[in-house]
C-alpha cells in the first residue's frame, strides 16, 4: 500500500537516548508538539482560574472568596479583592488565553505535531529552532508569571496595554510598575518565539513537502497553519517592535506613546510630544490579525475533522483554502476598527469598516460550506464530531454579532460593552478552543496510542457546549443595555438593575469551569488506561493516519510517503471495500 | 529583531545532521523525491526571516513617521558623516562576500581538473570570508563613533525622539549584523571542516541575510538622512 | 446523540432570539437628535442578522438531525449544485447587505463625527482624570483660561491647571463635578485627558468618545430631553476606572441659566 | 464582616473627633509652648467640592465641605497648620500606642495627622465605596492601595520623618497630610488658628509652623516653667 523505500531510513537527526533530549529539549516535533499543548494547558487552566475569580467578584463583590487573601494579601485582604488586583486578573487572564492558549493550542502545539506528519515530512525544517521557539515561549510565560510575585502585582492596563496608562510607570496606579514591566519583557519574548516558530511553519510547508503532496493535496488544517504562520510572521514582526518602543519609554525615558503635559498622582510626568494612539495602531495592527491566528487553525482543524465523521467530502475545498487565504489578507486592512471611537480621523472609520464587513463575506462562505458538509451527512456522533459541530453553531454566534461592531454607528453606542466580550469571546475563545476540543478528542489515538473516554467526552461537549450559551449569550444583553466591560464592580445606577444577569453568568461560568475538569480527567485517565488505539481508529485519509500509533521518530518508519489523492476522498467506494481512499492510496479516486 | 538571537546560518547545520547518514542520501537526492528540497530551505528559511526583519524594521518606520507628525517637539540634527564612511564599508563587505561565493563555487569544477586547485580555492573563498566579517566588525566600531559623536553633541536616546529613533535603528541594525556574523563564522566553521563540500546553500542563506543587512541600512540611512 | 443536538441547537437559539425580540434587556430611551439614526441603524442590523443567526442555527439543527439518520442502506447525499452556488449567494446576499448598512450607517455616523458642531453651540471644557470628569464653564466674560499642566493642583481645586494669578481669563471659569446642559441647544465638548486613556460615554446620548491624552477631541449633541444620566468611562484607565463617573444634568433653558448664576457666584 | 463594619463605624464616631490632634503620649514637662497662626493678605478662597460622583458620601455633608489646604477662621486665622519643636527636644520614644486616620463621606479625617516616625499607623475606610490611599511619599517608600469597603484597616508605619501628601484617585478631591515627625511636641491648629505644645521640660528650643500650601516658618522659643508664647504670621495670596 506503502511507497516504501528501505533505504531511506534515516532521519534528518538521530533519535536521541537521554531522558532530557528526548523529553525536555527534544528537537522531534511531535515533543514539542505536546510541550506546547502542555504549556497551552497549564495556561487554560491558569486563565480559567483567574475567570472563576474575577466572575465571582462581579456576581458578589462583597463576598469574601474564600482562601483568596492566602493567594494575595495585598490584592484581597479579608477575601474581597480590591478593584486593582481584579483589573491584575483580568490583565492576566486576558494575555495568557490570547497569547498562551490561543496561540499555542491549535496553531503551534497541533501544527507542530501534524503539519510534518500531514505533509509527509520526517521533522520541521529546521529542528532546532524549533525547539528554540518552545523554550523561547515557555521562558515567555515564565516571566508573565513572574509578575504575580512581585510586591504591586501583575499590571492593570488590560491585554490591550493602552499606552500612556501602560507606559507611564507606577504613578498610573498599582502594578503598573514592575509588572507592567515584565509584561513588555515577556510579550517580547514570545513575539520571538512565535517568530521563530511560524518561520518553520513556512518553510516546513513549502520545503518539505513529500511526493505527491501538491499544494491542492494539502489537508485543510496544514493549509491553515500553512496561512496562519504567514499571518503570524506578519504580526508578531509588527507587536515587537511595539513592545520594544513600549519597554523603552518605561525604563529609558524615551517619549514614543507618553504625550506632555500628563499630571499623575500630583506629579508632572517628564515626557513630550508622544502619540498614544500610535501604540493603538501598532497593537491593532498586530491585535486583529492575531483574532485570526486564533481561529484558522481551529476552522482547519474543523474542516479536517468534520468530513471523517460525516463520511462525505468537505463541499467545496477549493473555495475553502481561498477563504482562509483572503480572511488572512483581509485581517491586514481592519484594524482601524478597534478604535472607531479613539478619536483617530472620523473619515477612516467608514475605510476600515468596509474590509471588516468584508471579511464577513469569506467568513460566511465557510460556515455555509461546513453547513454543506453537514447535509445529506451519514454522521458518527463522536466527542470529535460533536465538538465541531459545536464550532459551527457558536461560530455562527460569533460571526453576526461582528456584523454590528463592525458598523461605525453602532459601535459608538456598543464599544467597549459587554457585547463586545460576547462577540470575541464566542468567535475567537470558544470557537477556537471546540476546535481544540475536537482535534484533542480526534488526535488523541494518533498522539498517545490510546483512545479517549467517549463517554466522558460527550459528557464534556453537552455541559460545554449549554455551558458557553449561558455564559456568553446573556453578555450581549448586557451589552445593549450599556453595560461597561472592564468594570470591577457595578455601582452605576443603570448597571445596578443588571446584577442579576451577571450572578446568572457567574454561576454558569463556574459550571461549565467545572466540566473541563472532566476533559482533563479524561485526558489523564485516557493517557494511561485508555483502550489501545489502532492505525487508524476513524477510518480518516490524510497521512498521520498511515503510520504506526503513536508514529515513531522519524514519523513514518524509514518509508516515504507518495500522496496520489486529495486529503477529502470520503464517501466513495474505494477497491477493498471501504468508504474512502487514503491519501497515500495509489487508488485512483473517482471523478466526482 | 526576532531572529537576531541567533545566527542566521545556524539551520544549514540540519542538511547534514547526523552522522548515521546513509551516503546515497544527499540533499540532492532528496531533490528528485519533493517538489522543494532539504537544500532549499535553508535559503527559503532565510527569506522568510529576512521578509520578517523587513516588517520589522517597516513597523519602527512608520512609528516614527507618525510620531514625527505627532508632535512639534521634532528636532533635526546633523547626522555624524562617519556613517557614510560606514556605509562604504558595510558595501565592500557585500562585495567581499561575491567573491569568496565565486571562488566557493568555482570549487567543484576546479575539483575535476586538479584537487590542488580546489583547495586554493576554498583557502581563498575563506580568505574573502574573513575580510567580510572584519569589514562588519569594522562597520559596527564605526557606528559606535557615530553614537559617540552624537552624545559628546548632548544627544542620547531619550533626548528627543528624533536621537531615539537615531539610536534605536542603529542599535538594531548593528545587533541584526552582529547576529549575522555569528552565523558567518558557523557558516565558515562548516566550511574548514567539511573541506567546501556541500555547504554552498548555508553561504548562500547566509549571502541573502548579509546583502540584505547592507541593503537595510541603505535604506535606513536615507530615512534618517531624510528626517534627521 | 444527533437528534438531541439538533434539539439543543433549535432550543438555545430560540431562548436567544426571544430576550432580544422581547428588548428585555435593550437600550435605554435616546434623548439627543442623532440618536435615532443609530436607533434606527442598531434595529435594521438586529433584524438582518437576526435572521441569519436563526437561518443558520436552525439549518444546522436541521442537517445534524438529518445526518443521524442511523439507516444503513442510507446513502450520503450531496449538497445540490455544489460549492459555486453557494460562494456565489453569499458574496451577493453579504456584499448587498454590507453596502447597504455601510450606505446608511455612514449617514448615521456621519452625523455624528464629521459634521461640524453649529456656530451658536454651548462650549464646555471637559477633562477626564483618574477617576473622575470634570467640567469648565467660560463664565460671564465667555473665554476660557489657558491651561498649564504645572499648575494642576487637586488638593485646592484646580483639577485644570489654570492659572488666575496672570490669566484674567481663568479667574471666572466655572469648573463643576457635573455636566450641566440646557435642553435643545446644541452643546460642544472639547474633551482632554490629565493623565491617561479615558472615554466619555452615555449611553441615552448614544454618543461614546474617547479621551486621548495630548490630544482635544471635540463632541457635539443636542439633547431633547430634561433629566439627569449618567456619564461614564468606557476606556480602562486604571484601578478606579469602575467608579469613574459624572452626572449629566439636562435642564430647561431658564433652570440652566440659574444654575449657572449659582455657580459663577461661588 | 459586617458586625466589624459598625464596630469600627461606632468607634470613630466616638472617638473620632478626640483622636483629630492628639495621639501622643502624656506630657514629660510642665512648660508648654501656646499660640496662634494667622495670615497677611488675602488667601485663597475655600472652594466647595463637588461629590455628585460619589453619592454615597455626597449625602453625608448637608452643605458641601470645602477644600482644606488654606483653611482659615475668623480674625485671620489659619487651620491645620502643624506646629512642632524641630531643634532642642530630646529624647522622644515611639509610643506603642497607634494613630487612627479615617476616610470618611469622601474626605480624610482629620486632615493633617501628625504621628512619630515609625509609630505604628492605621487607615481605616468608614465608606460605602471604595478608596485608594495613595501617600505621595518622597523621603519614604511611595505606595497605592485601594480599600473596599468592609476591609481590614490598613496598618502601616513612616520610617523618616517627612510630610506626605495623601490622595484618593477615585475621589481626585480627597487631599490630606501625614505629618510624619521626630518629635512627640506637635499642635495643630484648630479653626481658631491657637496650638498648645504641652509637656515641655525648661530649655531652649526652636519651633517651626509648617502649612501645606505656605511652608515653614520657625523661630526659637525659651520655655520656663509655665506657658511661653509663640505666634506666627503667614503671608496669603489669592492665587
Amino acid at each position: 500500500m506503502h511507497e516504501t523505500s528501505a533505504s531511506h531510513a534515516a532521519h534528518q537527526h538521530t533519535a536521541p537516548t537521554s531522558f532530557i533530549r528526548k523529553h525536555v529539549f527534544s528537537l522531534d516535533h511531535k515533543v514539542i508538539g505536546k510541550q506546547y499543548y502542555g504549556l497551552a494547558l497549564l495556561a487554560v487552566f491558569i486563565g480559567m482560574g483567574l475567570s472563576w475569580l474575577m466572575r465571582l467578584h462581579l456576581g458578589w463583590p462583597a463576598w469574601p472568596i474564600p482562601l483568596l487573601d492566602k493567594l494575595s494579601a495585598v490584592g484581597a485582604p479579608s477575601g474581597v479583592m480590591t478593584p486593582e488586583y481584579y483589573l491584575s486578573l483580568m490583565t492576566m487572564h486576558g494575555t495568557i488565553m490570547v497569547f498562551f492558549v490561543l496561540t499555542n493550542a491549535p496553531f503551534a502545539a497541533f501544527g507542530n505535531y501534524f503539519l510534518p506528519i500531514q505533509i509527509g515530512a520526517e521533522d520541521m525544517a529546521f529542528p532546532r529552532f524549533n525547539m528554540m521557539s518552545f523554550w523561547t515561549t515557555f521562558m515567555a510565560f515564565l516571566v508573565m508569571m513572574a509578575a504575580f510575585f512581585v510586591t504591586d502585582g501583575p499590571p492593570i492596563s488590560g491585554w490591550t496595554a493602552y499606552a500612556p496608562l501602560s507606559a507611564v510607570g507606577g504613578d498610573a496606579g498599582p502594578g503598573l510598575k514592575v509588572g507592567q514591566t515584565l509584561w513588555a519583557i515577556s510579550i517580547a519574548i514570545f513575539c520571538i518565539g512565535s517568530l521563530l516558530g511560524a518561520l518553520n511553519f513556512i518553510a516546513t510547508t513549502l520545503d518539505l513537502r513529500t511526493k505527491g503532496m501538491s499544494l491542492a493535496r494539502m489537508p485543510y488544517c496544514s493549509w491553515a497553519w500553512f496561512v496562519t504562520s504567514v499571518i503570524a510572521l506578519l504580526a508578531f514582526a509588527v507587536l515587537l517592535p511595539a513592545c520594544i518602543l513600549l519597554i523603552l519609554d518605561r525604563t529609558a525615558g524615551t517619549s514614543f506613546f507618553i504625550p506632555a503635559g500628563l499630571v499623575l498622582s500630583d506629579k508632572l510626568q517628564p515626557h513630550s510630544g508622544g502619540s498614544p494612539l500610535l501604540w493603538q495602531h501598532l497593537f491593532w495592527f498586530f491585535g486583529h490579525p492575531e483574532v485570526y491566528i486564533a481561529i484558522l487553525p481551529s476552522i482547519g482543524i474543523v474542516c479536517h475533522i468534520l468530513p471523517v465523521f460525516a463520511r462525505k467530502p468537505l463541499l467545496g475545498p477549493r473555495a475553502t483554502v481561498g477563504c482562509m487565504i483572503a480572511i488572512g489578507f483581509l485581517s491586514y486592512m481592519v484594524w482601524g476598527h478597534h478604535m472607531f471611537v479613539s478619536g483617530m480621523n472620523p473619515f477612516s472609520a467608514t475605510l476600515f469598516s468596509v474590509p471588516t464587513l468584508f471579511i464577513t463575506v469569506p467568513a460566511t462562505i465557510l460556515t455555509l460550506l461546513l453547513l454543506g458538509s453537514v447535509y445529506g451527512a451519514k454522521m458518527r456522533f463522536t466527542s470529535a464530531s460533536l465538538f465541531c459541530l459545536g464550532f459551527i453553531s457558536v461560530f455562527i454566534s460569533g460571526g453576526i454579532s461582528g456584523f454590528f461592531l463592525a458598523q461605525p454607528s453602532i459601535d459608538i453606542y456598543l464599544h467597549a460593552t459587554y457585547f463586545v466580550v460576547a462577540h470575541f469571546h464566542f468567535v475567537m475563545a470558544v470557537a477556537s478552543l471546540f476546535g481544540v476540543f475536537a482535534g484533542t478528542y480526534f488526535w488523541f489515538p494518533k498522539m498517545t496510542g490510546r483512545m479517549m473516554n467517549e463517554a466522558l467526552g460527550k459528557l464534556h461537549f453537552w455541559l460545554t457546549f449549554i455551558g458557553v450559551y449561558a455564559i456568553f449569550m446573556p453578555m450581549h444583553y448586557l451589552g445593549l443595555a450599556g453595560n461597561v466591560r472592564r468594570y470591577s464592580a457595578f455601582v452605576d445606577d443603570y448597571l445596578i438593575p443588571l446584577i442579576p444577569v451577571h450572578k446568572f453568568i457567574t454561576i454558569a461560568a463556574l459550571l461549565t469551569g467545572a466540566a473541563q475538569f472532566i476533559f482533563l480527567f479524561n485526558l489523564i485517565w485516557s493517557r494511561f488506561k485508555g483502550p489501545i488505539a489502532s492505525e487508524n481508529p476513524w477510518e480518516a485519509t490524510s497521512l498521520e493516519w498511515s503510520t504506526a500509533t503513536p508514529p515513531p521518530f522519524d514519523n513514518f518508519g524509514g518509508k516515504h510517503m507518495v500522496v496520489y489523492n486529495g486529503p477529502n476522498e470520503y464517501g466513495v467506494e474505494s477497491r477493498d471495500g471501504k468508504d474512502f481512499i487514503m491519501q497515500t492510496s495509489p487508488e485512483k479516486a473517482p471523478a466526482s | 529583531m526576532a531572529t537576531t538571537t541567533l545566527p542566521p546560518g545556524a539551520e544549514i547545520t540540519l542538511d547534514d545532521h547526523g552522522s548515521g547518514k546513509p551516503p546515497e542520501r544527499t540533499p540532492r537526492q532528496r531533490q528528485v523525491t519533493m517538489p522543494g528540497s532539504q537544500a532549499q530551505k535553508s535559503e527559503t528559511g532565510m527569506w522568510v526571516a529576512v521578509s520578517a526583519i523587513g516588517m520589522s524594521f517597516a513597523a519602527f518606520t512608520s512609528a516614527m513617521i507618525v510620531r514625527q507628525d505627532a508632535s512639534t517637539d521634532w528636532q533635526r540634527f546633523q547626522l555624524p558623516h562617519v556613517l557614510y564612511l560606514n556605509t562604504l564599508i558595510l558595501l565592500a563587505s557585500s562585495v567581499t562576500l561575491e567573491l569568496s561565493r565565486q571562488r566557493i563555487a568555482a570549487m567543484p569544477d576546479a575539483a575535476r581538473h586538479a584537487a590542488g586547485s580546489a583547495k586554493a580555492l576554498l583557502a581563498n573563498g575563506i580568505y574573502w570570508l574573513y575580510l567580510t566579517a572584519a569589514l562588519g566588525l569594522i562597520f559596527v566600531l564605526g557606528q559606535l563613533l557615530a553614537w559617540r559623536n552624537l552624545a559628546a553633541q548632548g544627544l542620547f536616546l531619550a533626548t528627543n525622539p528624533s536621537s531615539s529613533f537615531f539610536y534605536l535603528f542603529t542599535a538594531l541594525h548593528a545587533v541584526h549584523l552582529l547576529g549575522g556574523m555569528g552565523g558567518l563564522f558557523y557558516v565558515l566553521r562548516k566550511l574548514v571542516r567539511s573541506g567546501g563540500a556541500g555547504e554552498t546553500s548555508g553561504l548562500s542563506a547566509f549571502s541573502i541575510y548579509w546583502h540584505f543587512m547592507d541593503l537595510l541600512w541603505v535604506y535606513l540611512l536615507l530615512l534618517l538622512a531624510m528626517r534627521m | 446523540m444527533g437528534k438531541l443536538f439538533a434539539v439543543a441547537v433549535i432550543v438555545i437559539t430560540l431562548i436567544s432570539v426571544s430576550f432580544f425580540v422581547m428588548h428585555t434587556w435593550w437600550m435605554p430611551v435616546d434623548i439627543s437628535t442623532t440618536g435615532p439614526a443609530i436607533d434606527h441603524q442598531l434595529e435594521e442590523t438586529m433584524t438582518g442578522s437576526g435572521l441569519l443567526f436563526l437561518a443558520g442555527q436552525l439549518v444546522l439543527g436541521l442537517f445534524v438531525w438529518q445526518a443521524s439518520n442511523k439507516n444503513p442502506a442510507r446513502k450520503i447525499k450531496m449538497f445540490p449544485g455544489g460549492a459555486s452556488p453557494l460562494v456565489a449567494a453569499a458574496i451577493i446576499l453579504v456584499g448587498i447587505e454590507i453596502l447597504t448598512l455601510t450606505f446608511v450607517g455612514t449617514k448615521a455616523w456621519g452625523a455624528v463625527n464629521l459634521a461640524p458642531a453649529a456656530a451658536d453651540s454651548l462650549h464646555i471644557d471637559v477633562q477626564a482624570e483618574q477617576f473622575a470628569f470634570y467640567f469648565r464653564y467660560a463664565g460671564p466674560d465667555g473665554q476660557f483660561g489657558g491651561l498649564h499642566p504645572d499648575k494642576i493642583d487637586d488638593g485646592s481645586g484646580n483639577y485644570f491647571g489654570l492659572d488666575p494669578a496672570n490669566d484674567v481669563a481663568a479667574r471666572d471659569d466655572v469648573v463643576v463635578g457635573s455636566l450641566v446642559i440646557p435642553v435643545n441647544r446644541p452643546i460642544l465638548l472639547s474633551l482632554h485627558s490629565k493623565d491617561v486613556g479615558h472615554s466619555f460615554y452615555v449611553p441615552e446620548l448614544r454618543i461614546q468618545q474617547d479621551f486621548v491624552p495630548g490630544i482635544e477631541i471635540p463632541v457635539h449633541f443636542t439633547a431633547t430631553q430634561t433629566g439627569k444620566f449618567e456619564i461614564v468611562c468606557t476606556q480602562l484607565c486604571g484601578l478606579g476606572h469602575y467608579n469613574m463617573k459624572a452626572y449629566l444634568q439636562v435642564m430647561s433653558e431658564p433652570d440652566y441659566e440659574q444654575w449657572l448664576k449659582s455657580q459663577e457666584g461661588q | 464582616m459586617r458586625m466589624k463594619f459598625f464596630a469600627a463605624l461606632g468607634f470613630t464616631v466616638a472617638m473620632g473627633s478626640a483622636l483629630m490632634v492628639f495621639a501622643t503620649p502624656p506630657p514629660a514637662g510642665s512648660g508648654s509652648i501656646t499660640g496662634k497662626v494667622t495670615y497677611t493678605g488675602t488667601p485663597m478662597k475655600m472652594k466647595p467640592i463637588d461629590m455628585s460622583k460619589e453619592p454615597s458620601c455626597a449625602k453625608q455633608h448637608a452643605t458641601p465641605i470645602t477644600t482644606e489646604n488654606v483653611a482659615t477662621g475668623q480674625g485671620n486665622t489659619l487651620e491645620w497648620v502643624v506646629v512642632y519643636i524641630s531643634a532642642g527636644d530630646e529624647g522622644t520614644t515611639t509610643p506603642s500606642q497607634g494613630v487612627r486616620y479615617d476616610q470618611k463621606g469622601c474626605q480624610y479625617l482629620p486632615h493633617v495627622l501628625t504621628m512619630l516616625a515609625g509609630q505604628q499607623l492605621q487607615i481605616y475606610n468608614d465608606d460605602q465605596t471604595s478608596h485608594n490611599i495613595h501617600p505621595l511619599a518622597k523621603v519614604n517608600q511611595e505606595w497605592n492601595k485601594s480599600q473596599p469597603p468592609g476591609s481590614p484597616p490598613i496598618d502601616t508605619k513612616w520610617d523618616k520623618p517627612e510630610f506626605i501628601a495623601v490622595k484618593c484617585n477615585i475621589h481626585p478631591w480627597m487631599h490630606g497630610y501625614f505629618a510624619v515627625l521626630k518629635t512627640s511636641h506637635v499642635s495643630v491648629t484648630g479653626e481658631d488658628g491657637t496650638f498648645d505644645i504641652k509637656g515641655l521640660a525648661p530649655g531652649k528650643y526652636t519651633v517651626t509652623a509648617w502649612q501645606e500650601q505656605y511652608g515653614t516658618k520657625t523661630q526659637d522659643v525659651t520655655v520656663g516653667a509655665g506657658a511661653a508664647t509663640a505666634n506666627f504670621v503667614f503671608t496669603a495670596t489669592p492665587y
